[in-house]
């Protein structure tokens, strides 16, 4: 894989090669940002923050839910057992069980979210440097780009101050 | 750290010098003052298993195939029409069905093939008044907590195959069926017999 | 003092992991022996039998549901504190974090573990587990055990992927900076992680979701184990504040064991600069509301059944107020109580050394009401024929140390393979996001929605 | 249904232990030997519990055979994981062996502490494991075992029964306990049926139950005189 990338000591000017790609016409989705940690200073540690994780979160819940209220009833009628006197399907306790599988769902689909989302390699998705966690650059670059925008990519790249543009 | 280490090895040396008393359980020793009459064993009985091989055999249910002492073929005896009741005749009675003694095999046999070797040694063996060791060929492992009772299946006219499979095939006895609690159940099920646990566990 | 940033953090973070003095394999080998005595302990209980513990009749739990309860209560540090603490955002969480949620780990996998070495016939534990058979006889959903096996095993898996999942990021860190066999390693652990913006968004909410979802997990887990004892009609057991009376005392012993954690590694693996005086003197504080809360219930638990004047409470309220086991619990009012009391009310006594000391204390003292709960009250049930008492017996102790020995011998290790400040948390902080970051173009305000 | 109960007569009850021994005998109880005991692990379905009413010198010794009361409600039931204790149709309160983990809770959860566990696997100095009785299990180490109210006797009674198509007559079955009590202080029977004598008995106003207000109520019924000591 062909990648033009450029390496900054600080947000504020990956914030500027950010905005210099974006005006040589490269479009966000094919920015590639990588950083050892969350930006939330930058506009760009913005970038891809809208997530169905939450609805997906409560759709686990309603999943465990529904497992959990499925094996209680199927639990207790298929083989009723008279306990103490208690109603063969008591509601007090299945709560418990019920509540827990709720929770249990969507912690799994929170995790199992993120794991298909955002950690499983996608689609390109090569382009790295160690020195974002060894040396805690940003790192800022395009990847796969058309031969005769090299130049002008590299320009941009290096044009802020402290930067580090480099091939791969 | 210093401290840390030392106190460590104190505690280390605490509990290995009170750590064998975890390997010899008080009830273990055999309390050799407590008296016995004249040829009695001081020998227990226990339910625990000989081995831990045994403890872990009975947990995966494998269960040693009987030897039987002497080769009694079913296969003849059923083809004869003979009835198994007629060997088996605790079966209508109560819980057991009963193995059959020498002395029940001679009732046929002082007459019937008479001539052959095996009856012979049979004959044998019961002028000499000596018994064939049989070894059980069905029958619940302990920890199965089973009391089975065959009369009620009888007097419900189960066939004896329906648990103990084509024995009138067999040659030699051997376990064919697997007499899991959900053998049981499913029958009892299928029957409207009662499927509580004091039915059979207790 | 200045705060360490950037590449300082990451130096001194992952320098335990790379750097292994004699002391640890020393450590190690000390703790791995009691590992192994309480493990033969176990196993000799196993073979000649449950009688070598000192269960009796009628004390028929004793010491190994009392640790159950105990470290189940030590979990509770951990994720409980660090998730509210997440919620709320509370800057100084960031180096905390890491260590309460290994702790409560740690601590769920060794209190899971008792109710095994508790039962008769460990080897038929797995009746617990609602599996299809052939004779469809499930677990008995309405008894308390497998609600908490539920509870138990929801929280010991929200837990440990709690744990998991910041140490992503961390992982790729130590990937990077090592090399041969160990880098493979890592490279499989870190998931591919990169440190794209997305996956920073996804990771904070999955954190968030992960937290909300984990506290009233956390919550349902102490009150369940407390139902253990409150639904079975015992005097002194049967009462609705155990759950809230549980639940508060197993933050309070959370705190303590995360106290404790945090002034030793900050000893043996040189943190001083990340786990400071004011980490202790903000969970010391905590502490001591729970202290005061602690306090509160069992004020409460005691005069409510001083008033009820029950003749059968009563025997087991004066057996320990005044009679046997009164040295123990007045030990146990002095250590959750008092102590905390003056050592963290008092500013001037709310250093680290002040703080630890009345962990060490809340951690004998919440040991010490388990057992108090647990013990007077059965052997002193309603018929008094059936009165009776308990001595602890040497496997029961060998196990109950080996235990401790296990949760540091879990500990060292897992600070030896996982940093154990969370790095990226850490440099986090040193990113705090504006109010308003203006668009750079209308187009690349949110993006589109997508996973 | 027949629901089986029993009454306790106390103020024919002599404390003569026979039942206890019956008991031990009938059901394969094995003893644990003394210094298991005075640790507190002795088995006794079934125990006379000794109390004495009044000051000195007018005191009264009274006793009270206390054993699994097979309660309606009984809290040790819902307690147990794996159904291991549960209640049957006809009244009682089972304990099955083979499903008992050893959790112990039911143990703690019985107000009556009639429950027993098994420290130890049992043992019985040879020849004394022939007189086994091979109608009751051996319980093995790990699991709690409680009085059946000698469920082995009421099941045969009822094969006998069905094989003779009648109803099990009142007074048929007869527990260990019940039938080697010289006094006759113990009676079984079925609650149900109204003319039974042990029907009959509860229902007096002799009659009261054992630590009634723990809400277990139970099945067995103690007489005792109406005085105010």
């Amino acid at each position: 894989m062909k990648a033009v990338y450029g390496l900054y000591t600080d947000g504020a000017s990956a914030q500027q090669a950010v905005n210099r790609l974006r005006a040589a016409g490269v479009v966000d989705a094919d920015i590639t940002i990588i950083s050892g940690q969350p930006m939330e200073d930058q506009e760009f540690g913005h970038r891809d923050k809208a997530t169905w994780m939450w609805w997906l979160a409560c759709l686990g819940g309603l999943i465990g839910m529904s497992v959990g209220f499925g094996l209680a009833w199927i639990t207790e009628m298929s083989w009723p057992m008279n306990v103490g006197g208690l109603p063969t399907f008591a509601w007090w306790p299945n709560l418990i069980i019920i509540f827990e599988l709720t929770m249990l769902g969507s912690i799994l689909a929170t995790v199992a979210t993120l794991v298909v989302s955002a950690l499983l390699p996608g689609k390109g998705g090569a382009l790295y440097d160690p020195a974002v966690t060894v040396e805690g650059k940003i790192l800022v670059g395009v990847e796969n780009p058309s031969d005769d925008a090299v130049p002008e990519l590299e320009r941009s790249l290096g044009a802020p101050a402290g930067a580090l543009v480099k091939m791969q | 750290m210093r401290f840390v280490v030392t106190v460590a090895v104190c505690l280390a040396a605490f509990v290995g010098s009170v750590g064998c008393r975890v390997f010899v359980p008080a009830s273990a020793e055999v309390d050799s003052s407590f008296p016995i009459l004249p040829g009695q064993s001081r020998e227990v009985f226990t339910t625990a298993r000989p081995t831990v091989a045994a403890a872990v055999n009975d947990f995966f249910g494998r269960r040693p195939i009987a030897e039987q002492p002497f080769d009694f073929p079913h296969d003849i005896h059923v083809g004869k029409q003979v009835a198994c009741t007629l060997c088996h005749s605790g079966v209508a009675r109560g819980p057991v069905a009963g193995i059959p003694g020498v002395s029940t095999c001679m009732i046929c046999h002082r007459v019937i093939a008479a001539d052959q070797p095996r009856i012979q040694q049979l004959t044998a063996l019961s002028e000499q008044g000596i018994d064939i060791a049989w070894k059980r060929v069905y029958g619940f492992v302990p920890e199965a907590h089973v009391r089975f009772n065959h009369a009620p299946h009888i007097r419900a006219e189960v066939e004896c195959a329906t648990c103990h499979g084509n024995i009138g095939e067999q040659g030699i006895a051997q376990r064919n069926v697997d007499h899991s609690m959900g053998f049981c159940v499913n029958c009892h099920n299928e029957n409207d017999a009662s499927i509580d646990c004091l039915t059979c566990h207790f | 003092m200045t705060h360490p940033t950037g590449q300082q953090i990451t130096r001194d973070l992952v320098r335990p992991l790379l750097l292994t003095t004699w002391r640890f394999y020393v450590m190690i080998a000390l703790f791995g022996a009691f590992v192994v005595a309480g493990l033969v302990a176990w196993l000799s209980q196993v073979y000649f039998g449950f009688g070598l513990s000192g269960i009796n009749w009628p004390v028929f739990w004793g010491f190994y549901i009392t640790n159950f309860v105990f470290w189940i209560g030590i979990s509770h540090a951990g994720t409980l504190i660090s998730a509210i603490l997440r919620l709320v955002n509370a800057g100084w969480r960031r180096p905390v974090t890491r260590c309460a949620e290994a702790i409560t780990t740690f601590a769920l996998l060794i209190g899971a573990m008792f109710p095994l070495i508790h039962i008769g016939r460990p080897w038929l534990a797995f009746w617990l587990i609602p599996y299809p058979s052939e004779r469809l006889i499930w677990p008995n959903f309405r008894s308390p055990l497998v609600w908490d096996f539920f509870a138990i095993n929801t929280y010991l898996t929200g837990s440990l992927l709690f744990l998991l999942l910041p140490m992503i990021p961390d992982f790729a860190v130590v990937r990077d900076s090592t090399t041969g066999i160990r880098q493979k390693i890592y490279r499989v652990l870190a998931l591919g992680w990169r440190g794209t913006p997305k996956q920073w968004h996804r990771l904070e909410s999955a954190m968030q979701i992960m937290a909300i979802a984990i506290i009233p997990v956390a919550v349902s887990v102490h009150t369940i184990v407390s139902f253990d004892f409150s639904m079975a009609p015992v005097p002194m057991w049967q009462t609705t504040i155990f759950g809230p009376y549980f639940v508060a005392g197993a933050i309070f012993s959370g705190i303590a064991g995360l106290i404790i954690a945090m002034a030793v590694l900050r000893r043996l693996l040189h943190l001083e600069d990340y786990l400071r005086p004011l980490h202790f003197e903000n969970l010391g504080k905590l502490m001591l509301v729970m202290a005061l809360l602690w306090g509160y219930f069992v004020f409460n638990e005691r005069l409510v059944t001083y008033y009820g004047n029950g003749p059968h409470e009563m025997a087991v309220f004066w057996r320990t107020q005044r009679l046997s086991f009164a040295p123990l619990y007045w030990t146990m009012v002095v250590c959750n109580f008092v102590l905390p009391l003056i050592l963290l009310g008092i500013r001037r006594f709310r250093t680290i050394t002040g703080c630890v000391i009345a962990s060490f204390g809340v951690v004998i003292g919440m040991w010490l009401e388990r057992y108090l709960i647990i013990v007077p009250s059965l052997g002193a049930k309603y018929l008094p024929y059936s009165h009776g008492t308990y001595t602890p017996e040497l496997v029961e102790v060998t196990i109950t140390v080996a235990t401790f020995a296990a949760m540091c011998l879990l500990y060292m290790l897992f600070a030896k393979v996982v940093p154990i400040i969370s790095i990226w948390e850490l440099k986090a902080g040193e990113h705090p996001s504006p109010a308003l970051i203006p668009p750079a173009t209308e187009k690349h305000q949110l993006g589109d929605l997508h996973l | 249904m027949p629901q089986w109960g029993m009454a306790v007569d106390l103020d024919r009850c002599t404390g003569c232990g026979g039942c206890v021994v019956a008991c031990h005998a009938e059901n394969n109880i094995s003893t644990v030997g003394d210094e298991q005991a005075a640790v507190g692990r002795a088995k006794h379905w079934l125990r006379i519990e000794r109390y004495w009413e009044g000051d000195f010198p007018d005191v009264r010794l009274k006793f009270r055979p206390v054993m699994c009361q097979q309660c309606d409600n009984a809290p040790c039931e819902p307690v147990c994981p794996t159904y291991a204790s549960h209640h049957t149709d006809d009244g009682l309160n089972a304990q099955v062996y083979n499903r008992c983990i050893g959790t112990r809770y039911c143990a703690n959860a019985c107000p009556y502490n009639a429950r027993f566990f098994d420290f130890f696997n049992p043992s019985w100095d040879k020849p004394l494991q022939l007189q086994l009785n091979p109608d009751v299990s051996l319980r093995e180490v790990g699991v709690m075992e409680k009085c059946t109210f000698c469920v082995q006797r009421i099941r045969a009674a009822g094969t006998q029964a069905k094989a003779e198509e009648r109803d099990v007559a009142d007074g048929e079955i007869q527990p260990a306990c019940v039938q080697s009590c010289g006094a006759r202080a113990l009676v079984f029977g079925d609650l149900e049926n109204p003319s039974s004598e042990v029907s009959r008995l509860s229902r007096s106003p002799r009659g009261s139950k054992l630590l009634e207000d723990t809400g277990a109520q139970p099945s067995v019924t103690y007489l005792s005189r109406l005085t105010q000591v």
